[in-house]
């Protein structure tokens, strides 16, 4: 029972390696599938259904740049696993290395509630909150570029910005109460 | 980001509306929210969710008319509509005979033509008193079709072909004043009878009063609040039954029916009420918390896990009955007994409101 | 009784389709080539039953003789009702030696001295099963053709296959079972489903069990989509962890159909968050019911992806390890073998 | 030579072969026994050098336990250190094989079943085959619990296979699982031969009709035809009443004609029937023109 932590191992040479953290194990292979043909870097894509990892790979397992948590709005198991993988991630990972990404989530017979509770947690975390379409191939696609994006950052593969700065412009946050208003009267 | 889409005829000036309420928001935000990629939108992330609803005292319960009683004879499939307008009360004579001249052109058309709608049609719009809770809102209207088979003796009974009825039952009144005053807000449409048949209403309603119907489901925490407010009546009226069934996405799907005796599951709501804050006579408050519903229903599956180990959470919550009602997921609904209806229909109409796309 | 003829064949009519008419009637083999080739199975049903009526008037042919055609129907297609299972207990000496003319014999003498108004058909059918109609009547009344029982059982094994009984006629049955086949009782085995060959498996536990072992089985498809050096799965050895748990629990390779699970719990509802629930003194009463197309299959797909946690509870592996599907579970049994 | 005559010529050549016999015994005798002295020699040599090799093999084996019981990655590399002359790379394997045919005999010896541990060691997991004249048929297991007692938690034995009865006959489960894995084992290869045998009858003499057969294979009624001037149908009844064996206890036959059954032929018949394995037993009858 280990932390993961994002700094303990020597980055490789103009590669990211992420690891897609989904309970149904059904969306993660799909991403992982597009996210691997990626061209500017060499992506290494790691599946697994809950933390902890096993310690048994612990040596052969790369220094992993960004973890993915993906939600299946539908199944309320689905949210309970990625709250419980939280605690096995090592705090550092929060400075901009951890996504949420949430499929289902125009499904009507979702509740609010659900959502919200997503919401909460991706806020409470300072993490960004991305919503993906599992269903079709372009969905995933836009799915899989998304998280690129945020993972070549994390990665250190793109010059000039960091993970923690990028995370300040995408996390996901709850206003106020005082803002809702005053937002209301704007619109 | 355009919020008519569903209104074509409808003067936009007058659907803009400065203060928009609460739950109509709601359902405004929640597909913002959907439809941006990143969640974080802070202007709209903010929501306030129903955390409890008043259930209605008994006092109420008891004044069904007769009218109210040919709501529950059967199962009603639910859709949301969006505020009609220039929909008059007092013209209900008049859309009878309008409906029923659209049937009967569409079935010319050829449309209908597998309806069954061989024989004369009778259509009659009648009032349902006693079912709106404040002035502002609108009375529920309720539609029969009647067939009259072509060579049937006057007084023989006319084959019901279909009905149906739009109400609205404690709706936000914020919402319902805010309302331009061309328009009636009747949002909650149960209908019973073919699909071709409801598709046909719909269409002429649709002309006729520039509105839009959408399907409402029941989603599982509305479900879920359901299933507790007709456990808490056990005690008055006899439930005979809990039933809530779950669909697990096994290959194949997997269906559990979790039929619970009503003491041990009114007993079980009970236990879960007591605790402190609440005193002797607030018992009778009847309002039914969302926090007590998610523990009677945790309880439930706790002890369904003890035993076999499945995580019914995996799955969700498809429908629930008891001898008072039932409800499923796709939105469909029976209510057999008239202790909280109005209740049932007031959470319905929340619903169909907060589903509403303007 | 030609009123009982007409009725018997409308529903046998009713219930076929049309291509399994032609096989069904070729089978019979009771109307000549001709008279088979004369019918017109394209017209309605109605009227093809009143042909095939005329047909039969015209060989002479009886209740008798329709009772048969139905019963081919059944042989064929038994999956059309609800089977229960029903287990003999204790075997008699010279029960292995039973045979089928021997066991029809017996049970026809036993049956009929039981209950005067009776009709019972026998065949044996190719795959070693003896099938069995009965029409009840009863004291009054004759045979009741339109609900007959049908009961297969299969010589040497303990086990009975009954659709259609009622509770007054199963002690009849049970009886005249028992003493043809040698055994001193008949017990339910509570076990019931549509698929009849899906019973008699589980029963007699023809399908694919699968036990620990030295060598991990190919089982199904693992690591088949495992291609891409660039994705690496962490926790395949749990996967395949949990899969080898869900084949042991509930079998390997194609499992029988059953269309139901039922267990009625009795047990106390114990939960640390609940003070009040867990002092009391009576038990919880709910009865579960699992649905699918096929229970075993959609419980082992649970078990592999977690749905059903490992390891697999007895509740819910007594299904095919015991060969059940109703079950009464309180806490003072020793557990799911306490008897419904 | 023609003077001599017939009788002359044999004559001579029985004193010819008489003194060929006579005349050198006294020195063949003397080289046998050389041979033989000589074979005795090699052979006191050879196992002189057995003896050698067996005890190195045995002091091989006693010195490297490890080895022994771990599987011989390392043949060769000897224990020894020695020269690694091709004798000792050669006692090495000796070693290795002797040790391979006494794992072997004790597997023979827990009655040949693998057995495995389950749960952490406390359950078993044994799997029995079955073969019928050489040939490996259904595998069966049981998963017996260990604590508290022995207690067969699962099994894929076919249900008439009486399994309750054999596990308490005497406690066999509790007291003699090796006596009541035999037991089970005789049941499931008896049950496995004659179910191969009707496979075989099916597959090989079409001719012959089953007409009935039951799951456990253990009442068969076969349907032959004698060909003679009008062929006779015989009607053969394999009762198989010792479920462990492959052989029928009775066999009994049914004809129209009685005259037929009474030949000595058809009583030979009946006892081959029950003396050879059915399909082997009906390929004689066929042989000889007896049924068809």
């Amino acid at each position: 029972m280990s932390l993961l932590r994002p700094l303990s191992k020597l980055p490789d040479l103009n590669a990211a390696n992420v690891l897609l953290v989904e309970n149904e194990e059904h969306f993660q292979q799909k991403l992982a599938d597009v996210m691997v043909n990626e061209k500017s870097v060499i992506v290494q894509v790691r599946l697994a259904k809950s933390l902890p990892l096993p310690m048994k790979q612990e040596k052969s397992r790369p220094r992993i740049d960004l973890v993915v948590f993906i939600v299946n709005l539908m199944s309320e198991l689905s949210l309970h696993s990625a709250e419980a993988s939280l605690k096995h991630l090592a705090p550092g990972y929060f400075l901009g290395k951890v996504c949420f990404m949430v499929t289902n989530a125009r499904n009507a017979s979702v509740p609010a509630e659900r959502m919200e509770a997503v919401r909460k947690l991706a806020s409470a975390l300072n993490c960004p909150l991305l919503f993906a379409e599992d269903q079709t191939p372009d969905g995933v696609t836009n799915a899989a570029e998304r998280l690129l994006v945020i993972l070549r950052v994390a990665a250190g593969c793109v010059p000039m910005t960091t993970a923690l700065f990028l995370s300040n412009l995408t996390r996901c946050t709850i206003s106020t109460e005082a803002e809702q208003q005053n937002s209301d009267y704007d619109a | 980001m355009d919020r008519h889409t569903s209104v074509a005829r409808t003067p936009v000036s007058s659907v803009v509306v400065q203060r928009r309420s609460k739950s109509h928001r709601l359902s405004y935000r929640s597909n913002v929210g959907t439809m941006s990629h990143l969640g974080y939108t802070p202007g709209f992330s903010k929501r306030r969710l129903t955390t409890s609803r008043l259930a209605p005292k008994h006092s109420r319960i008891t004044e069904v008319n007769p009218e109210q009683l040919a709501l529950l004879v059967r199962e009603w499939q639910l859709s949301y509509v969006t505020p009609l307008y220039r929909f008059r009360h007092g013209q209900l004579k008049s859309y009878s005979r309008q409906l029923a001249a659209f049937m009967v052109s569409e079935q010319q058309q050829g449309v209908a033509a597998e309806v069954g709608l061989e024989s004369a049609l009778k259509v009659s719009f009648t009032l349902v008193a006693g079912m709106a809770q404040t002035e502002e809102e609108a009375n529920t209207v309720f539609i029969q079709i009647h067939s009259k088979p072509p060579f049937s003796a006057p007084d023989d009974p006319q084959k019901l072909l279909w009905s149906g009825w739009l109400t609205s039952v404690g709706g936000n009144p914020d919402y319902l004043r805010s309302l331009p005053e061309d328009f009636v807000c009747l949002p909650l449409f149960c209908s019973g009878g073919t699909e071709g048949l409801t598709a046909l209403v719909k269409a002429w309603f649709q002309q006729t009063f520039d509105c839009c119907f959408g399907p409402l489901e029941i989603n599982s925490v509305n479900l879920q609040w359901l299933a507790a407010l007709w456990t808490d009546c056990h005690a008055r009226s006899s439930i005979k039954q809990l039933k809530l069934v779950w669909s697990l996405p096994a290959e194949p799907p997997l269906e559990v029916t979790y039929t619970v005796h009503p003491q041990d599951a009114w007993e079980l709501w009970r236990s879960i009420r007591q605790p402190g804050e609440r005193g002797g006579e607030e018992e009778e408050d009847g309002s039914v918390g969302l926090e007590e519903v998610a523990c009677f229903i945790k309880g439930l599956k706790s002890h369904f896990y003890r035993h076999f180990r499945v995580e019914l959470s995996a799955g969700r919550l498809t429908q629930v009955s008891t001898a008072l009602g039932s409800a499923k997921h796709g939105g469909r609904l029976k209510i057999s007994n008239s202790s909280y209806m109005i209740t049932t229909l007031t959470l319905l109409t929340e619903c169909a409101l907060l589903k509403m796309p303007i | 009784m030609d009123d009982l003829k007409r009725r018997l064949l409308q529903r046998i009519i009713r219930t076929m389709p049309t291509q399994m008419l032609k096989t069904t009637l070729s089978k019979w083999a009771r109307l000549n080539i001709e008279q088979q080739e004369s019918l017109d199975f394209t017209q309605p049903k109605f009227l093809l039953t009143d042909q095939l009526l005329a047909l039969c008037g015209e060989s002479g042919l009886g209740v008798k003789h329709i009772t048969e055609l139905e019963m081919i129907y059944i042989i064929d297609n038994p999956n059309q009702r609800l089977w229960h299972a029903y287990q003999l207990l204790e075997a008699g000496d010279d029960a292995h030696s039973v045979e089928v003319t021997n066991f029809k014999e017996q049970f026809k003498v036993h049956l009929t001295e039981l209950i005067r108004h009776v009709s019972i058909k026998i065949k044996k059918h190719t795959d070693e099963a003896v099938w069995i109609r009965i029409a009840w009547g009863d004291r009054s009344s004759r045979p009741n053709h339109l609900k007959p029982t049908y009961v297969v059982h299969h010589l040497q094994t303990p086990y009975v296959f009954v659709t259609n009984l009622t509770s007054k006629t199963m002690p009849l049955l049970s009886q005249a079972l028992v003493m043809a086949t040698r055994y001193s009782s008949m017990k339910d085995a509570n076990l019931s489903g549509r698929n009849l060959s899906a019973v008699r498996d589980l029963l007699m536990k023809q399908f694919q069990q699968v036990f620990p072992s030295k060598h991990l089985q190919p089982l199904g498809k693992k690591n088949q989509i495992n291609s891409n050096p660039q994705i690496e799965r962490e926790q395949d050895e749990q996967s395949e962890t949990r899969l080898q748990i869900a084949c042991e629990a509930f079998g390997g390779g194609t499992l029988p159909e059953l269309q139901k699970a039922i267990y009625t719990l009795e047990t106390k509802l114990k939960d640390n968050t609940n003070k009040i629930m867990t002092e009391r003194e009576q038990p919880f009463r709910c009865v579960v019911t699992f649905k699918s197309t096929n229970i075993l299959e959609s419980l082992r797909h649970s078990a592999m992806t977690g749905i059903a946690s490992t390891p697999v509870t007895p509740m819910l592996s007594s299904i095919s390890q015991k060969g059940r599907n109703h079950f009464l579970i309180t806490d003072k049994g020793p557990g799911p073998q306490r008897k419904l | 030579m023609s003077t001599l005559g017939v009788l002359g010529h044999l004559s001579k050549l029985e004193t010819q072969a008489r003194k060929r016999k006579e005349a050198p015994p006294q020195q063949s005798g003397l080289e046998e026994l050389k041979a033989t002295v000589e074979a005795l020699v090699i052979q006191r040599d050879q196992l002189k050098a057995e003896i050698k090799a067996n005890e190195s093999v045995q002091k091989l084996r006693s010195e490297d336990p490890d080895q022994s019981t771990g599987g011989g990655e390392e043949l060769g590399e000897g224990a020894d250190g020695s020269d690694g002359s091709v004798n000792s790379q050669l006692l090495q394997l000796m070693a290795r094989h002797a040790q391979l045919t006494d794992l072997l005999h004790a597997h023979h010896l827990i009655g040949g079943y693998d057995i495995i541990k389950t749960c952490q060691g406390n359950g078993l997991c044994v799997s029995l085959a079955t073969s019928y004249e050489g040939v490996y048929l259904e595998r069966y297991s049981l998963e017996i619990d260990v604590a508290p007692k022995l207690r067969i938690t699962r099994h894929d034995v076919p249900t008439f296979v009486p399994l309750a009865r054999l596990a308490e006959q005497g406690g066999a489960l509790q007291t003699n699982l090796r006596g009541f894995l035999g037991s089970l084992s005789r049941h499931l290869n008896g049950y496995a031969g004659r179910k191969q045998q009707l496979k075989l009858v099916k597959e090989q003499h079409k001719s012959v009709e089953v007409m009935e057969s039951n799951a456990p294979c253990s009442i068969l009624i076969l349907l032959m035809t004698v060909p003679q001037v009008k062929d006779i149908a015989v009607l053969c009844k394999l009762d198989y009443t010792d479920h462990t064996h492959c052989l029928p206890e009775e066999v009994t036959i049914q004809s129209e004609d009685k005259d037929l059954l009474e030949t000595t032929q058809w009583k030979n018949n009946c006892t081959l029937l029950k003396e050879t394995p059915l399909h082997k037993a009906l390929a004689t009858l066929i042989q000889s023109g007896d049924i068809k």
